[in-house]
């Protein structure tokens, strides 16, 4: 059994290659939709409010399979009505990054909003009293800590995006999912619990992977916001952070 | 050096500063004292732009500005003349004190990293932090973030320094290094306008005191005549609740 | 994308029918997660020796691990397995007439313990631990200090999380159906399967979907405000 | 556009209306606001589109033919890549009759062709098919039938008795579940409708591996028997070599009917309905579809359709 199970990894692994080309250009152009998004929601006019919001809690409510259907064949079908080309053939993984960078940039707006939520607003007013004008003070100072604030939760992003993203099989993307799905279909699914625990091996392996990843990099940052118990100070009191 | 004229401030419908006139000379170290709520650190805000004033003028140099007209620009060139110092420190989380430093003299006043990096060291260790150069807030003690605030602030070389009520956030035996700093800065002729509730440091260091209550300056005038024999009777009961029963010498 | 307005709605109307399914499983999930994950965050929080190490791995493996593998997991393979088990030590249970809906619950509700496990500890993070030394010192024992004085406060900072994962837990019940569960997916599937236009199908349930979220969504809200009345200062300035 | 001062009370109060980071009005300019409303109606307006597909003007029509990836041995894609599978082999034969047409193959989900099909991205669809009443409403329906599909049946090996699906219901056995949408889950169906005092209960699941594992649950009593196509019970059970032979000799299998399975058309081409019937008619009356039959299923399942007035027949 256990032989069955590891023989069908390396059959699996050469397609996660597919699986991060959408994970990270999702991410990509996710987070630049994500940036629009919270600007949207954060500014004074209501009606951008408004749509920041409302495409949000849209995004979040509509099932990533009807959002993947309405790319897949929604932007073809408009793109064909209007400008009469055809994309209809061009390769599955685009649709697939185009449909969850749309789901991305919703999910990611909430976190980056609520990291915003979470900076401390003294760090602007010492950035402009030391000469900075807002955007330096926004690039130098404040983004840098956003950043800090967003890891955690970018880390969950992450993670759902690799799980939820293995809907792709379903419009044909051969990623690791989609290899499973057609290595079980072609053995007329005998081999269905070796294959599973293969992709489950592999899924997890990842998911560690990316939470070590995460853990790192919050760790490399947090110098600067988390006290740690080895500065302790001659007034003995812990510094404020 | 600084003068500002007829400001008024509103928050909704709490009117907050109604109306203040107030002139800072070189080198005077002006201390402003009042209840809370007395819209004194309002006052100090809007010095800096950091709170946008609803009428008055404010001069400072050759800057002449209307609260309500300033542009963008303006506000900008405004702030490379003065510095402030808070009241919870608001040291910039990212950088270690060194930089805290340099960061306005680099990017706010483009003055070159070389330069920046050794009057930030002269300043760092004028307020006697030599050894926590690399140090983040989180490893340094209340009293020492607050001198790498005025650290920062003096660097800049501004013709005037802000203090929002630096002292309040720090436990009582750190308030003393912090004041011994601000002491040297006053007899080394920076120009301070200072928003506390150290009576001592007034009293010893101060040029000027003003006394402000529900957004109006009741009375002003050195601190040997505020503290001795101040006009104002709501000066004379705030004196007494802040110092307690008067000792002899102060209360005729 | 042909869409048809009169097939939406007919699958709209019959799909809601399995509304109370879907409330049942996500209900009774919910509930075994909450107390299952804040026992296994108090655990890992206390670095509890055994238990603390199990409950990483389970918090990895759940988190880690595709939905549907879990599902083939607990309901295709399981039993199968407890039968063979049964069967070989004579224990006189039919594993096989057991209702379908309890593997769904099963399996729903451990993944969503990995999850709430992860929002309690941060949430226990969030309250400071002199919390607990006060209720000791008041004599309350370990487990009632955390029932009446730790619990309330990691809730109300983590009602907005939980809200989340509620909202969450109620898309991925759709995963039933491939326990052969008539929830809302369920019926709207079969509909789906039998004209083979499966587009009007899913919109009619991502609209139920949509409906079940606001009202889940509006319910925490509501709870978050109450459970953080203590947090407000008392003269809140007038905004 | 400026940015609004966050609302938390808990952080340096932003009530004292400061200059949020981007100033009033100056900050973000007008053309980027404009610029991400135009985004968000873009995607809205993705939803709402309608469609209709207009075949390419050249000499030879293209005809996008969608198949069911997983459907081995009918449909799906073999480890190198390419559509492989009896109904990927009649539409290359059909191809060959039809020269004025060349045919271009995705390989999907079965949701995802249908999906397809109704949003005319694609022409033709080969997904094994039962017909059903909808289904034929819902898209353009070839006169000729692609294939026939045959109805296995099978009992624990103590189930002497039980040899019709009459039986079953009489002797109260229980069905495994069917993949909804399946010919066989409308056999029962039908027979339910028609045997209102006797029915078998009968039970839909999503999960697509339904027959391989009904072998598992009805050997080891999860169920007491199942309804599935032929090729699976030679292939897995039979077969020698086959990976579940270790359940042949607990189960009783038999031949219990034979179902029609239809290709389907979008409802805008007529046009090329009229080219296809008659070659997949002049294919099967040739016996090539017989042929073919015997390659990818091992034996010709048309022989096991004796009435062909009917879309299934059953004992």
């Amino acid at each position: 059994m256990l032989d069955t199970i590891l023989s069908y990894i390396p059959k699996l692994l050469p397609y996660l290659s597919v699986t991060f080309e959408y994970v990270f250009f999702s991410l990509l152009f996710g987070s630049i939709l994500a940036v629009l998004l919270v600007l949207m929601k954060l500014s004074t006019s209501r009606i951008a409010r408004a749509i920041g919001y409302g495409y949000t809690t849209l995004m979040r409510c509509i099932p990533s399979l009807i959002l993947l259907f309405l790319i897949f064949y929604g932007l073809p079908a408009l793109l064909k009505s209007t400008m009469g080309i055809n994309i209809q053939n061009a390769n599955v993984i685009i649709f697939v990054i185009a449909a969850f960078t749309l789901f991305l940039g919703a999910s990611l707006s909430e976190v980056i909003r609520s990291a915003y939520n979470g900076l401390d607003h003294g760090q602007y007013e010492a950035a402009v009293c030391v000469g900075l004008t807002n955007l330096q003070a926004f690039r130098r100072i404040m983004l840098p800590q956003i950043f800090y604030l967003m890891i955690p939760n970018l880390g969950n992003t992450v993670q759902y995006l690799i799980k939820e993203g293995s809907l792709g099989y379903i419009i044909g993307l051969v990623d690791v999912m989609g290899k499973a799905y057609l290595l079980n279909s072609n053995t007329l699914g005998a081999y269905v619990l070796q294959i599973y625990l293969a992709l489950a091996l592999i899924y997890w392996a990842i998911s560690i992977l990316v939470e070590r990843v995460f853990a790192l990099l919050e760790r490399r940052f947090e110098v600067g916001y988390v006290v740690s118990p080895s500065y302790q100070h001659d007034d003995g009191k812990k510094a404020t952070a | 050096m600084l003068q500002i004229t007829d400001i008024h401030k509103r928050f909704g419908a709490n009117e907050v500063l109604k109306g203040i006139d107030i002139t800072v000379d070189k080198g005077d170290v002006v201390v402003i004292l009042g209840p809370s709520g007395s819209g004194k650190t309002t006052l100090l805000r809007c010095i800096n732009f950091l709170e946008h004033a609803d009428r008055g003028r404010i001069r400072l140099g050759d800057i002449d500005l209307d609260f309500k007209a300033a542009t963008k620009r303006q506000i900008y060139a405004m702030r490379r003349h003065t510095a402030f110092i808070f009241q919870n420190y608001n040291l910039f989380k990212n950088k270690d004190a060194l930089h805290n430093v340099t960061e306005g003299l680099v990017t706010g006043r483009k003055v070159d990293k070389k330069e920046a990096l050794e009057r930030a060291k002269r300043a760092l260790d004028d307020v006697g932090l030599s050894e926590k150069y690399d140090s983040y807030s989180t490893q340094l003690s209340g009293g020492e973030q607050q001198r790498v605030g005025i650290a920062r602030a003096m660097a800049l070389n501004p013709d005037v320094i802000l203090f929002d009520e630096p002292t309040s956030a720090l436990d009582p035996e750190l308030v003393g290094e912090v004041l011994a700093v601000m002491k040297k800065l006053a007899q080394e002729g920076t120009t301070m306008v200072v928003v506390t509730h150290e009576m001592r440091f007034a009293r010893d260091v101060a040029t000027k005191v003003i006394f402000m209550e529900d957004g109006r300056i009741v009375e002003e005038g050195p601190p040997e005549k505020i503290f001795t024999c101040p006009d104002e009777e709501r000066t004379k009961q705030f004196l007494r609740r802040i110092i307690g029963d008067p000792e002899p010498e102060y209360f005729i | 994308m042909k869409v048809s307005f009169s097939a939406i709605l007919a699958s709209f109307t019959s799909a809601l029918a399995g509304v109370p399914v879907t409330l049942k499983i996500v209900a009774v999930s919910f509930l075994v997660a909450f107390v299952l994950g804040f026992l296994m965050a108090v655990v890992n929080k206390n670095r509890v020796p055994v238990l603390s190490q199990i409950s990483k791995v389970f918090i990895s493996f759940m988190r880690g691990t595709p939905i549907i593998v879990q599902i083939f997991l607990i309901y295709n393979s399981l039993p199968s397995l407890l039968n063979a088990v049964f069967v070989t030590f004579g224990v006189p249970i039919d594993i096989f007439d057991v209702d379908p809906i309890f593997y769904a619950i099963a399996v729903f509700a451990l993944s969503e313990t990995a999850i709430l496990a992860e929002i309690f500890r941060a949430a226990l993070n969030g309250v400071d631990n002199g919390q607990l030394e006060a209720a000791e010192c008041v004599g309350l024992t370990i487990p009632q200090g955390y029932l009446h004085i730790i619990l309330p406060q990691a809730l109300a900072s983590a009602v907005p999380v939980l809200g989340n994962a509620v909202t969450d837990l109620i898309k991925t019940t759709s995963l039933a159906f491939s326990m052969s569960i008539l929830d809302v997916t369920g019926i709207a599937k079969i509909q789906g399967a039998a004209s083979l236009d499966y587009i009007d199908a899913y919109l009619a349930v991502a609209l139920i979907y949509l409906i079940l979220v606001l009202i889940f969504e509006n319910a925490f809200k509501l709870l978050e405000r109450r459970l953080n009345a203590h947090t407000q200062p008392l003269n809140a300035p007038a905004r | 556009m400026s940015i609004k001062p966050t609302s938390n009370e808990n952080h340096a109060n932003w009530s004292k209306a400061t200059t949020p980071p981007f100033e009033g009005g100056k900050g973000i300019s007008r053309r980027a606001f404009i610029g991400t409303t135009a985004i968000a109606l873009a995607s809205f307006a993705l939803a709402g589109c309608g469609s209709e597909s207009s075949a390419s003007a050249s000499d030879t029509t293209t005809i996008t033919v969608a198949f069911v990836q997983g459907g081995n041995p009918t449909s799906y894609i073999d480890d190198d890549g390419n559509p492989a599978g009896y109904e990927i082999d009649v539409v290359n034969k059909v191809a060959e009759l039809l020269p004025q047409y060349n045919f271009t193959f995705a390989g999907l989900d079965q949701t995802a062709v249908f999906a397809g099909l109704g949003s005319g991205a694609y022409d033709l669809a080969l997904t094994n098919s039962f017909w059903t009443p909808e289904r034929a409403a819902n898209y353009l329906q070839p006169s000729q039938n692609i294939g026939v599909s045959v109805l296995g049946f099978f009992t624990r090996a103590d189930a002497t008795t039980i040899n019709t699906l009459s039986d079953a219901a009489t002797a109260k056995l229980s069905l495994a579940p069917i993949t909804a949408g399946d010919g066989n889950y409308y056999v029962v169906e039908d027979y339910n409708d028609k045997n209102p005092d006797n029915q078998i209960s009968l039970t839909a699941t999503d999960d697509s591996n339904s027959f391989t594992e009904a072998f598992g649950w009805v050997a080891e009593g999860r169920y007491d028997f199942a309804l599935v196509p032929l090729q699976y019970w030679d292939s897995l059970v039979l077969a020698e070599d086959g990976a579940l032979h270790q359940y042949y000799s607990a189960l009783r299998f038999s031949i219990i009917g034979a179902t029609k399975t239809w290709s389907f058309l979008s409802q805008d081409s007529t046009a090329f309905e009229a080219d296809y019937s008659p070659a997949l008619k002049q294919l099967k009356d040739d016996g090539t579809l017989s042929d073919l039959s015997v390659k990818w299923y091992g034996i010709d399942n048309f022989t096991y359709l004796t009435d062909d007035t009917e879309n299934y027949n059953y004992l």
